[in-house]
């Protein structure tokens, strides 16, 4: 077996490891990196429970290799609260009851954010395609809908005029 | 008859009727969970399985020297080796048994046929490929009807000559002779044939444990995703011989239950072996496929069933008959003297005089289940089948489908009503229900625009479901699994400085425990539920009891809880009174203190009581203030409620989509409204999953079609409608706190609602009946051999 | 589930990327999104022996208008073709594609070269490059070729690239005035691979007939195909929908579905008849100006 | 699956026949076929790559020459398996025509596919069985026709 050594930033911070090519991006976070908030719900990149930012963009870290990140700048859920202050959308989920068994929620919450990103304003069907990659099977997308649109408000209300697209 | 009774605490105590935030959910939307993968153990291993091509097959041989030579592999497990200790078959909840292992034989396509055991999951994958099964095949089994001809082959040798073919079993109830009788006499008869198709629940969390045996204290811990953990810890016991003080079954966050997290799977039993084997936790989480094709399934009823009816539209009797396709072994999660479960709830919401019911089941190539998809004992496939009827009746006879529910309904003041198949439901107001839901979707309006659009060829339907569903079990004199009687259990203990721990024997799999269980204990002891922690699913800590599944968690550890509150109240009103120095006869209870009777400036709060109890109690009396109880409840809860769904069809493709949605549910006394709606959101859209886009089809070989995400198709947020949801309220009066239970009952209402919109919408063409899931190509073929696509 | 061990290899240039193509012949494979290619590794359907990455080979993501064509690069994201307002104003059919293929993760990181080489027989671009009669650009280390669409998609998984070549561009002809285009997709379920896809492109003539048509067809044979019969029967008639109900008959004779879980073949030929009639109904109103 | 054709096959029927009988040969049209080992007169083993595309499995195959009537009629049975998938097939070929040629070789073939590739390749394997099937019966004119 052959490794490759990778080298990351996760949530700020550089990390290193070395890793079979085949090593996908979900189990160098959760079993080298031990972040475990990022899910794994179908392996075929349906779900979307193990939804990153790579890069700044979406992902799903299960249909990504880790060689594939290698250099990249990469958040995952655990890199979502900022100075003990939960991220809009973290305290929006829960102020809506955006959730239930929790597990596809920080891959929804990384997806939502992504989305408010390239749409500050959305509509709630541009929320329903933004999270259609994202497979829920508690919640009847309701109340998820309902999150997104308060973090969207909130997030608009806090950002200087036409600045909230550049904040993905 | 109110959306919700006005809470009675402040909001800083939140007892019932507060839309208290989630107290789980602070861990979850940081990523903290601790679900099962994320359990890692020192030492740890990892478990993979290699699996049967075949639906039906002889093993001929397993040669494993090649993945045994592999890097990092311990050992390869088969069924020749399990066999050796009598854990070749294990037993089911249904009192069938099911292989761990195959020695000889498998009998479904992704049948578990040996495991390996790696230092990791990418070396136990690759080994996995390179264990050699060679096979025979036999004839494959799918269908149940071809399974009960005679000339089938016989599919469970093991039974012996007795039983040389593949029925399972046969369970009746109702008054046979009477029920022909009271068809005999009807004006007419109308008959229906449903097929409620297997489907999975697909919890986004697949199965998975951890098996982590001690040999030098001869201890197991067991972590898994479990609804049921205390049943675990005993079936282990039973199976492995292990006393089970030394086990400990310890359950986690779990990421999706439904149902799916009842049964034993072989593979935990193969994991707890291997760390028996090899003295080291093994880890084993099973992929998507493996969780589509092997776990248990739901559903696979073959219905047929009959409406006895008077010409003005009276219901005089139903009668039925229906085929349970079982797989190879009966693994349904039902109670002993409930094979096909509570499927004789079957006369619904309606007064019908005589009933009668029969089911028969057969084993078939396919894998074992038959438990919840969201709903309890095979009441979904009661209601899809009584509502479906019920409509057709309605447009045989010439009534609105509404009206003729309306005539039919169990009236208000017949409750507590007994059915002809024995229930005894406990309140409802179906009238009340059913017509606010029309109210609120404009029905009649409906109709009129259905009208319009009829004239100019467009397809729209309106279809109505209403439901009663039977939850709670159960009744110790009537309900058991395996044997140990459906009560459920409470612990609380009330620490000196006025907080506390309540420790439940049910098991949250989202629904909220953490947040509503603490609601009941501050509505009735007054300290707030943000001081109340609730703690589930570790079976060293937690009294026993029988998990959550069937919405039994508020009918019956909310009713646990509400009583061990009211033992520690009593308690604490001798200790007022001890305090007060006065009679505890002079003791009243209001918001969360004892007071004197007429004196009311002189009082005792909980929190007062609580530090007393342990400082300050009068001699005799033993110290502290904890208490616990296993409530056994009196009766089953009957939620119900009336859906109103508008659909339109796409002519030339067949596509339904679902314009709106109404629900109007009644689940009595309203614990946490936020988290009611939010059940009853889920339960809708796994109401509309199976109805439009899920199901689990075999070809002739027995190969499972959908065993993917790719192919099982879970609604996404785009397919799914912005629920409309509303309540009515009717208590149940046996409850102590007038509850009744929702998570399934949407579940449960959804799919006839859906299903009969389509109908209506097709039929002016003729069409009376259609089988869900109701696929494009379905409808399509419909419109199309009438003449319209 | 878990993928079988191959290596791994980046390369910074183009030219690095063609040699190791030449080198490995036979064993390397192009990993450009990796959205079609990982779920297959992990169901161990496929096992290259090396994927080559080419995230960062510099050049193939741009999206370009020349004075003869359109090009896109191989590695142009589903998602950065979505938002070229250009492209879409000229042809409004490839908005329609981009925004309908996956999910939002997937059009974030599949690519259109990715999904051309890759070649899934329900996949949607094809069905537009064929239609509207667009060309493929690979390169080798020997050098550099261009091959239409028509003749390029030879079966299941299989082009016309050659194992040592990348495909680096998709060009599309400038749209003709009085030409619509558009791409109607049916699936169970958004995002799904459709049931059918049918793209579609008319420019009309003066007159208001039709001058010249394109229909590209997925999901309903091995390969996605341009429906040429549909096409060389629309020509020269009135557009209208008749016309297109009968062009959609006409396309469903070349389909060759087999029945999956979309449904049975003879529901795949009645919706290629209907979507088609459908897909050219949209194309014409915006050849017309009013969709 | 059912798939059945007829090949015309410009060559003697003896030769057709003999070709039939030679697992070398005749599992030479094979799939994909990497190796064969005769086991005996009957029996032959054939190690092949089935694929499409750079989609494929290694499936060791168990042949079994089950019926032969010289030289009209042979039963040839087929078990193979891969890590997940199983692949069992039986192909009647019936040969008719005058003894010097040309030989009109009708065949059906009855190809159950179990397992991985049945349950999540549905929607490509039925016109892949069908393209292989028919490769398989053209190498074998192609073969016999150019003498071999």
């Amino acid at each position: 077996m052959t490794t490759q050594h990778v080298s990351v930033t996760v949530n700020g911070a550089v990390r290193e490891a070395d890793v079979e090519p085949r090593l996908l991006l979900v189990h160098l976070l959760r079993d080298v990196f031990g972040l475990t908030g990022t899910h794994t719900g179908c392996d075929t990149s349906n779900c979307g429970a193990c939804t990153v930012h790579v890069n700044g963009e979406s992902a799903k870290s299960c249909t990504m290799l880790a060689v594939q990140a290698n250099g990249a700048s990469i958040t995952t859920i655990e890199g979502m609260e900022q100075g003990g202050k939960l991220h809009p959308l973290q305290q929006a989920f829960w102020d809506q009851h955006g959730l239930q068994c929790g597990f596809c929620t920080p891959g929804m919450i990384m997806q939502s954010a992504w989305l408010l990103g390239t749409n500050p304003d959305p509509t709630d069907h541009d929320v329903r395609e933004g999270i259609a990659g994202n497979l829920c099977r508690c919640t009847g997308y309701v109340n998820i809908v309902k999150a997104i649109q308060q973090a969207a408000a909130e997030l608009r209300a806090s950002e200087p005029e036409g600045a909230g697209a550049a904040s993905a | 008859m109110t959306e919700a009774q006005a809470p009675t605490t402040t909001a800083e105590v939140a007892g019932m009727g507060h839309s208290m935030k989630r107290k789980e959910d602070p861990r979850f939307i940081r990523g903290q969970g601790e679900y099962i993968e994320d359990v890692v153990l020192p030492n740890m291993v990892w478990m993979d399985i290699v699996r049967s091509p075949y639906a039906h097959a002889t093993i001929k041989s397993i040669d494993a020297s090649e993945a045994l030579a592999m890097p990092g592999v311990l050992a390869v497990i088969t069924g020749k080796d399990l066999e050796k200790a009598g854990l070749h078959w294990m037993p089911t909840l249904a009192g069938d048994k099911q292989m761990v292992l195959p020695v000889d034989t498998v009998m479904y396509q992704a049948q578990e046929v040996a495991a390996v055991i790696a230092e990791t999951r990418y070396q136990a994958a690759d080994a996995i490929q390179a264990v050699y099964v060679d096979y025979e095949p036999l004839p494959v089994v799918v269908d149940p009807f071809k399974a009960l001809e005679p000339d089938a082959p016989v599919l469970r040798p093991d039974r012996g000559p007795e039983k040389a073919n593949n029925h399972i079993w046969h369970w009746e109830s109702g008054d046979r002779a009477a029920t022909d009788a009271a068809l005999a006499a009807s004006d007419r008869v109308v008959p229906i044939d449903v097929y409620i198709p297997r489907i999975h629940v697909a919890s986004i969390e697949t199965c998975g444990c951890v098996a982590d045996f001690d040999p030098v204290r001869g201890h197991l811990d067991f972590h898994v995703t479990s609804q049921a953990a205390h049943v675990y810890r005993t079936v282990i016991s039973l199976v492995s011989g292990i006393p089970e003080s030394s086990i400990r079954v310890k359950t986690h966050d779990i990421g999706g239950g439904f149902g799916g997290k009842v049964p034993v799977y072989p593979g935990y039993v193969i994991s707890i072996v291997a760390s028996l084997t090899l003295g080291r936790p093994v880890k084993w989480i099973e992929d998507r496929s493996e969780n589509l094709q092997a776990d248990s399934f739901a559903r696979d009823y073959h219905v047929h069933a009959e409406l006895g009816l008077q010409n003005d539209g009276t219901i005089t009797g139903l009668r039925v008959k229906t085929l349970a396709d079982h797989g190879y072994s009966d693994a349904a999660a039902d109670p002993s003297k409930f094979p096909a479960g509570l499927f004789n709830v079957i006369t619904g919401s309606y007064d019908i005089p005589q009933a009668f019911v029969e089911v028969d089941a057969a084993y078939t190539n396919k894998p074992p289940g038959g438990v919840a998809y969201r709903c309890s004992f095979r009441v979904t496939e009661a209601v899809h089948t009584i509502e479906r009827l019920v409509d057709e009746a309605a447009r045989v006879v010439g009534m609105d489908p509404a009206a003729f529910r309306m005539k039919n309904f169990i009236r208000k003041d017949q409750f507590p009503y007994h059915t002809p198949t024995g229930w005894d439901y406990d309140s409802g107001d179906y009238h009340t229900a059913l017509r606010k839901a029309l109210d609120l979707i404009g029905y009649d309006e409906l109709r009129k625009e259905q009208a319009e659009k009829r004239a100019r060829g467009e397809l729209m339907g309106i279809g109505i479901s209403s439901f009663t569903e039977i939850v709670g079990a159960g009744p110790s004199h009537t309900f058991d699994i395996i044997g140990i009687k459906m009560f459920d259990s409470a612990e609380l203990r009330v620490h000196p400085t006025g907080s506390a721990i309540l420790r439940l024997g049910v098991q949250s799999q989202g629904q909220g425990h953490e947040t509503t269980f603490a609601q009941i204990v501050a509505e009735e002891l007054g300290i707030p539920a943000s001081k109340v922690k609730v703690e589930e699913g570790d079976t060293d800590t937690a009294p026993y009891g029988l998990g959550t599944y069937a919405s039994r968690s508020t009918p019956v550890a909310g009713a646990a809880t509400a009583v061990v509150s009211r033992k520690i109240r009593e308690k604490a009103r001798h200790l007022a009174a001890h305090l007060l120095e006065c009679s505890a006869d002079d003791l009243e209870w209001t918001n969360g203190k004892w007071s004197v009777r007429g004196s009311p400036d002189r009082f005792k709060t909980i929190a007062e009581l609580a530090f007393a109890a342990y400082t300050n109690h009068p001699q005799g009396m033993e110290a502290g203030l904890e208490a616990v109880d296993y409530y056994d409840p009196p009766n089953l809860t009957f939620p119900f409620g009336s859906y109103v769904c508008v659909v339109d069809i796409d002519k030339g493709t067949g596509q339904v989509s679902v314009r709106r949605f109404v629900a109007v549910d009644d689940c009595g006394n309203i614990i946490n409204p936020m988290i009611v709606d939010g059940q009853i959101h889920g339960g809708l859209t796994m109401g509309l999953a199976p109805s439009l886009y899920e199901e689990i089809p075999y070809d002739e070989n027995g190969n499972n079609l959908a065993g993917t995400f790719m192919d099982y198709l879970l609604p996404t947020a785009l397919e799914t409608p912005a629920w409309e949801t509303a309540k009515t309220i009717t208590p149940s009066p046996h409850h102590p706190l007038g509850a009744k239970g929702v998570g399934e009952s949407a579940t449960v209402g959804a799919p006839p609602a859906i299903a009969n919109a389509v109908v209506d919408a097709l039929s002016h063409l003729g069409v009376t009946h259609m089988d869900i899931p109701l696929t494009p190509h379905k409808v399509w073929r419909v419109l199309h051999e009438k003449g319209v696509a | 589930m878990i993928p079988g061990q191959f290596e791994y290899v980046r390369p910074g240039s183009l030219d690095e990327a063609l040699r190791i193509l030449r080198d490995r012949e036979g064993e390397a494979k192009i990993l450009s999104g990796g959205y079609s290619l990982l779920p297959l590794l992990k169901l161990r359907l496929a096992q290259p022996a090396l994927l080559v990455d080419l995230q960062a080979v510099g050049g193939l993501d741009g999206i370009a208008r020349t004075d003869d064509d359109w090009r896109i690069g191989g590695r142009a994201t589903h998602r950065r073709i979505l938002e070229h307002d250009g492209l879409a104003a000229e042809w409004p059919i490839i908005r329609d594609t981009a925004g309908g293929i996956g999910d939002p993760q997937v059009r974030n990181w599949g690519t259109i070269g990715g999904s051309c080489a890759h070649a899934d027989p329900g996949s949607d671009w094809p069905a537009v490059v064929l239609a509207l009669r667009g060309s493929f650009t690979c390169r080798s280390a020997g050098g550099e070729r261009t091959l239409a669409a028509r003749g390029f998609f030879l079966d299941t998984f299989q082009t016309a690239i050659d194992a040592t070549e990348v495909l680096t561009e998709v060009r599309l002809p400038h749209a003709p005035g009085r030409t619509g285009s558009a791409y109607v997709k049916l699936e169970r379920r958004a995002g799904d691979f459709a049931t059918v896809g049918v793209a579609a492109v008319l420019t009309l003539d003066d007159s208001g007939r039709i001058a010249s048509a394109g229909i590209g067809l997925t999901a309903v044979a091995e390969t996605p195909f341009a429906a040429t019969d549909a096409e060389a029967a629309l020509v020269g008639v009135v557009a209208h929908d008749e016309a297109f109900g009968v062009a959609g008959g006409i396309a469903a004779g070349q389909a060759r579905p087999t029945s999956d879980s979309h449904g049975p073949a003879e529901y795949k030929l009645a919706m290629v008849r209907e979507i088609t009639a459908r897909a050219l109904r949209l194309a014409a109103s915006r050849a017309h100006g009013t969709a | 699956m059912q798939f059945q054709g007829t090949v015309e096959i410009n060559a003697p029927r003896d030769r057709v026949w003999a070709f039939l009988m030679d697992p070398d040969r005749v599992g030479s049209c094979g799939p994909g076929v990497e190796s064969i080992e005769v086991v005996d007169a009957e029996h032959f083993k054939a190690r092949a790559k089935v694929g499409i595309g750079f989609i494929s499995a290694r499936f060791n195959v168990d042949m079994t020459i089950a019926e032969r009537t010289e030289p009209e009629r042979a039963v040839i049975k087929a078990h193979g398996q891969a890590p997940g998938s199983a692949v069992d097939a039986t192909a009647n070929m019936a040969l008719s025509g005058p003894g010097e040629g040309p030989t009109t070789m009708d065949w059906s073939a009855d190809v159950t596919i179990s397992g991985t590739l049945a349950s999540v390749g549905a929607r490509m394997i039925e016109g892949t069985a069908n393209k292989m099937i028919g490769q398989t019966f053209d190498c074998i004119r192609t073969k016999l026709e150019a003498g071999g």
